[in-house]
């Protein structure tokens, strides 16, 4: 029996030890990634295991990391470079958008970029504007970046993994608020290929479409909503790019009402995306419009009952599906 | 007193508040009233008071994620920065920004900045707005040894150097980021030789000796008050770990007593009984401020939460439109659905 | 008579001259805005006739560039910062969205900072993958930012004085295919307030959402689809923060099929929140879903029958309008 | 001939094959055959194959904007470069990149890079691969002068001094960024103190003797290659406009007269007949590639554009999916919708 009960830490720990084990091309290389063991921990022990050589502690200089980690990526390496906050994103888009995805277009398929952005991103510790965003938007709208957002224990693995073999840009982002996550890790088992979406609950009323740490508040909300007689069906995206779009269409097709659930601010987040891409493809077959439940178009602020109002939760989605399937209206509808 | 013994009084009156303030800030921690863990200690940094000293009433600053102690050297009330660190609506940033967003435009503090280097350009725009404005003021980019890898630094530096601006780099060399001890994270050490290579006047001077950081801090700022931008690396140790939480495993127990044993405050204490103040007068003070600090700490456990409301209030300046909630977004699309 | 015949350019240029001899503050920074009179000449003769201390010439720092501009903004000016290309806003992304954006929200509505960020972006000039890209989603997804994108020559003048009094930060993006545009500049009379699109072209049939360049390609089909006896209302938002809902909504309402042209890749663009606001709001109105047409998910490729074909035209426009209106096929639908 | 004369000879052949290269770029434009007009000559940098000579087979390099010369005297084929500047489909990139964005792995050039700045740390990130791998192997990360302000410059620095990689920063300093004249963007000229600061070795050379660049650069890439990272400025002039359009208005003619003279392939020239060499046989030689680089552009103008098709290509590798066209899509969500 290879499935063993752990953390999302852990496992991603994991994946990253088996993948050195396995390609002695990788490296790590980032902020406190080395003695540290990274700042949520991720990279414990690991400098211990493979080395200053493999894991490289780097001075606070991230474009510098990233344009290292594209260099060292077609010259032989498979880099993963951490950066600690996805918040810090803004100070090495260049070197991811415009260089990492680009390459190998511009250089007309010369060469790949086989590297792994790690980063983390969300609120849940009173981290405040610059430590607690949900930025994958940005990255979703980059010609040649895959970006996986694993939820559960098992994708944090297998999700690592399989990005460490992939021929081209990953981004990688976890979700603060999921470290400490317990689940079970099946090594030998994913929950379904890179690139497909997973129903994590059945439903025939409504379909709940979501990915990273709204999973959770998706999934609990899916419980009150049973409660309540709705049947939420639950997917869990687990990569933004690739998309699966069919897992989602085919479901939205039986429901009939579906609803998107981002932490991430609503305005231009990838909920649009994703509710556009649901009203194009089950456009005659949705009752209501796709709700999207999303966090608020404000900076995150520190003050923890205003952090957690800042994003959706459990019971705002549940008040949405009901709204949606019975219209029955809560009490922020007048 | 001596000029120079009031001074150093001062100073001494300074730090000592500094790490009044700092021990309250972890009680907040411990009595889990905090904003969170991300509480950044300048404890071992007190020396930073001699350049605050040096500032004139109209000159500004901008800090980073360890700033506490330069606000509380220039003169920001403790009660408003610990509310804001317990998150709460009377704090100097109404409970939005917290511990690494303080910021007070009445102290000419233009704000503490969690991305470590994001507040260097800033300061180095408020004196391009002096400069503009002739007005006689300076700003000063407080930061630590690991804002040095940041290349926003030596953009800023050589903005500074090339347009003549009033303003002071002030690094504040604790000897770490995080666990990088600084020789594992810069290829030179002699960051005073990196500020001259871009055309401004560099000094490292020893941070545990707040005379000599306020001479010298004095000088500096008055050359960049003509025009020449300088800066200035003050050598000190971070006594404790890199935020609440952190323990500096990544250290040893005999560097990090070597490192205390350095310690501003206690030499600024020596020297003022050395040179003649009683033991109990400096007892009498350190009580007067433990005193005011515990008020201080206990009006910010006893202040408000803001409301939840307020959270959309801010985003834009109050004669704009504040962004709609998502809730009420939601209620309309679906009643409008329901029609 | 305050109307005259002028180009985009000129109109830019006239309205950063209007604004400094108004007011003082104003200050342009950027690389060669002075001596070489700006990449695309907006700020021509600018440097003579304010001088070198309100037209300042930088070095090659882009992030510095726009982090002085901030700390300027808070300490009584009111900068413009030029970036010579919106492809390079990955250099300073952090001091734009973590910085200039959330300066007023962090420090709680203590000080704001009235900046505005300059740029131009799309393709046209054979540029590449670096030089070409329209990047208004980013900026899009950032609460405290406003987004501007003038199409027109009155609005190049407009709406850049009217962001020149604005008390927070303002992203504005020129199109480097508009410069040479010519039209009607009347100083003394906006098309419409700041926040509000203004209806280009009415029609019955169909409402086509648009902004910046594809406003003049959206026109042309328009016309072309007028030819085929279909009547398209066209929008231009001019700013995409503020978005303003209601005209697009009520046009929707009207013509019952919508359409949103970008020339921003698809996936992720700005294309997809208008076009999950138009679901949002005029559900039951649709009688077919709301097309996007978007640039394709690929870099921009330099090679000009490549590069014209990586963003939309008129003739896409006009066929998907076809298709929505009259369901006739194009080529392209087998 | 003398070693010394045949290295000579062997540089000067490199460097008349840049400029005439360079010249029918510009010819390309003129004749409407160039993919747009951001075409940016390197004529009056022609020093750089001393750079580009001193390096190993195994090398490898990144280039700016300005890069064509430094793969010309790399070896690059004239037909595939200029077909590539005119967006043609046997470019070396398919007719994707074009002018700026020139790479060929083959040849170690692992890409120009129309950002500036944007390709340093690439060079630094190959060094950590050869390294790693403990192969002989330098890279060269070449640049502008412009891009000595740009941060991630520095930050590279470090990194490079302190892991001890084998790179070197090969700045050429052709006194301009586009309109900005190096003194004003700079307030300090002396880049190599900026190195040094950072932890490097650093130089000066004259671009304009290219032998000198040569010896240089052999040094500071034997220095790399043992660990020791370096760098080093070329000081040029830029002959000609930024980018094909510009007549650069912003500098008078004494001083493009002045720059001009300081040519280095006439000093090259200069040089070889001075030690002996036939001028006839220096006029066969270039004869020889201005006829080679006519046939080049012959052939550059004569090839296909590539298919519409191929632009879905190359974003993902080959044996990933390609990105669906937005026709498609549309043609999927009608179709279905009309169901
Ligand atoms: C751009 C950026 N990178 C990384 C971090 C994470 N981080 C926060 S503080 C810190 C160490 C900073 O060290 P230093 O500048 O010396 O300041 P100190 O903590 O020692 O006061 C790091 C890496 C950050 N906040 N911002
Ligand atoms: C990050 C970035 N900023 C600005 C530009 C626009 N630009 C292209 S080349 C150039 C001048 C570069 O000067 P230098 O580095 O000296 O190179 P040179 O053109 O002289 O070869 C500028 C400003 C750019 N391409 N990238
Ligand atoms: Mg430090
Ligand atoms: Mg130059």
């Amino acid at each position: 029996m290879s499935a063993i009960e752990t953390t999302y830490r852990e496992a991603l720990r994991q994946a990253l030890i088996d993948a050195m084990n396995e390609d002695p091309d990788i490296v790590v290389l980032g902020e406190e990634v080395g003695l540290y063991g990274g700042a949520y921990g991720v990279t414990k022990g690991l400098i211990d295991q493979f080395g200053p050589e493999r894991i490289l502690d780097t001075p606070i200089s991230e474009a510098a990391i990233v344009g290292a980690a594209v260099g060292a990526a077609m010259s032989g390496l498979r880099p993963v470079a951490e950066l600690m906050y996805v918040d810090f994103v803004g100070i090495v888009m260049d070197q991811l958008a415009n260089q990492a995805a680009k390459i190998r277009y511009m250089f007309g398929g010369q060469i790949g970029v086989p590297m792994v952005l790690r980063s983390q991103g969300g609120t849940g510790r009173s981290a405040a504007a610059q430590h607690s965003q949900s930025l994958e938007a940005w990255m979703a709208h980059v010609p040649g970046l895959r970006l996986a957002m694993p939820a559960t224990v098992n994708d944090a693995y297998h999700l690592l993994r399989h990005a460490l073999t992939l021929p081209d840009p990953v981004v990688f982002l976890e979700h603060k608020g999921l470290y400490v996550q317990k689940g079970t890790l099946d090594t030998a088992q994913p929950d379904a290929p890179w690139g497909k979406a997973v129903v994590r609950r059945a439903g025939h009323d409504l379909t709940i479409v979501t990915y990273s740490k709204m999973l959770l508040e998706s999934l609990a909300a899916a419980e009150q909503l049973a409660a309540q007689g709705v049947s939420a069906e639950v997917i869990d995206l687990r990569t933004l790019n690739p998309l699966d779009e069919e897992t989602v269409a085919n479901s939205v097709r039986r429901t009939h009402r579906a609803m998107v659930v981002t932490e991430a601010h609503l305005t231009g987040g990838f909920s649009a995306e994703l509710s556009a891409r649901i009203h194009e493809s089950c456009f005659d077959h949705l009752e209501e419009p796709v709700a999207r439940v999303a966090g608020e178009d404000i900076p995150i602020p520190v003050s923890p009952p205003l952090e957690r109002n800042a994003v959706p939760n459990a019971q705002l989605i549940t008040e949405t599906g009901l709204w949606l399937v019975q219209r029955k209206a809560p009490a922020w509808a007048l | 007193m001596s000029t120079d013994n009031r001074l150093l009084h001062a100073l001494y009156r300074d730090m000592r508040r500094i790490r009044s303030l700092e021990e309250r800030v972890s009680e907040l921690f411990v009595r889990s009233e905090s904003a969170g863990s991300m509480l950044h200690l300048s404890i071992g940094e007190e020396g930073i008071a001699g350049v605050v000293h040096a500032m004139e009433r109209q000159d500004s600053f901008t800090t980073h994620h360890r700033g506490h102690g330069i606000f509380v050297a220039r003169g920001a009330e403790p009660a408003r920065m610990l509310a804001e660190i317990a998150g709460k609506a009377n704090g100097y940033c109404r409970g939005k920004g917290g511990s690494m967003h303080i910021a007070d435009m009445g102290l000419g503090h233009l704000g503490a900045n969690a991305i470590v280097g994001g507040g260097i350009a800033h300061a180095v725009g408020a004196a391009l707005a002096y400069k503009r404005k002739k007005q006689p003021r300076v700003s000063v980019a407080f930061f630590g040894d690991g804002a040095m890898q940041q290349g926003i630094l030596y953009e800023s530096m050589n903005l500074a150097a090339l347009w003549s601006l009033p303003v002071v780099f002030a690094c504040i060399n604790n000897q770490y980021g995080m666990g990088t001890r600084v020789d594992r994270a810069a290829a030179n050490l002699a960051f005073d030789d990196r500020a001259r290579a871009f055309g401004l006047d560099g000094v490292i001077v020893d941070g545990a000796d707040v005379e000599l950081v306020h001479e010298t801090a004095e000088r500096v700022l008055s050359n960049a008050r003509q025009g020449k931008p300088g800066f200035m690396s003050l050598t000190c140790y971070r006594f404790y770990g890199h935020a609440r939480m952190d323990k500096s495993p990544y250290r040893d127990e005999a560097e990090e007593a070597a490192g205390r044993a350095r310690d501003p405050l206690k030499k600024a204490r020596d020297k003022l009984i050395a040179r003649g103040a009683k033991a109990a007068e400096l007892d009498a003070l350190d009580a007067e401020i433990a005193a005011e600090m515990d008020a201080a700490l206990e009006a910010a456990v006893n202040s408000s939460l803001p409301s939840v409301d307020s959270m959309f209030e801010d985003v834009f300046a109050p004669d704009q439109p504040k962004p709609v909630p998502v809730r009420t977004r939601l209620n309309a699309i679906l009643s409008e659905a329901a029609k």
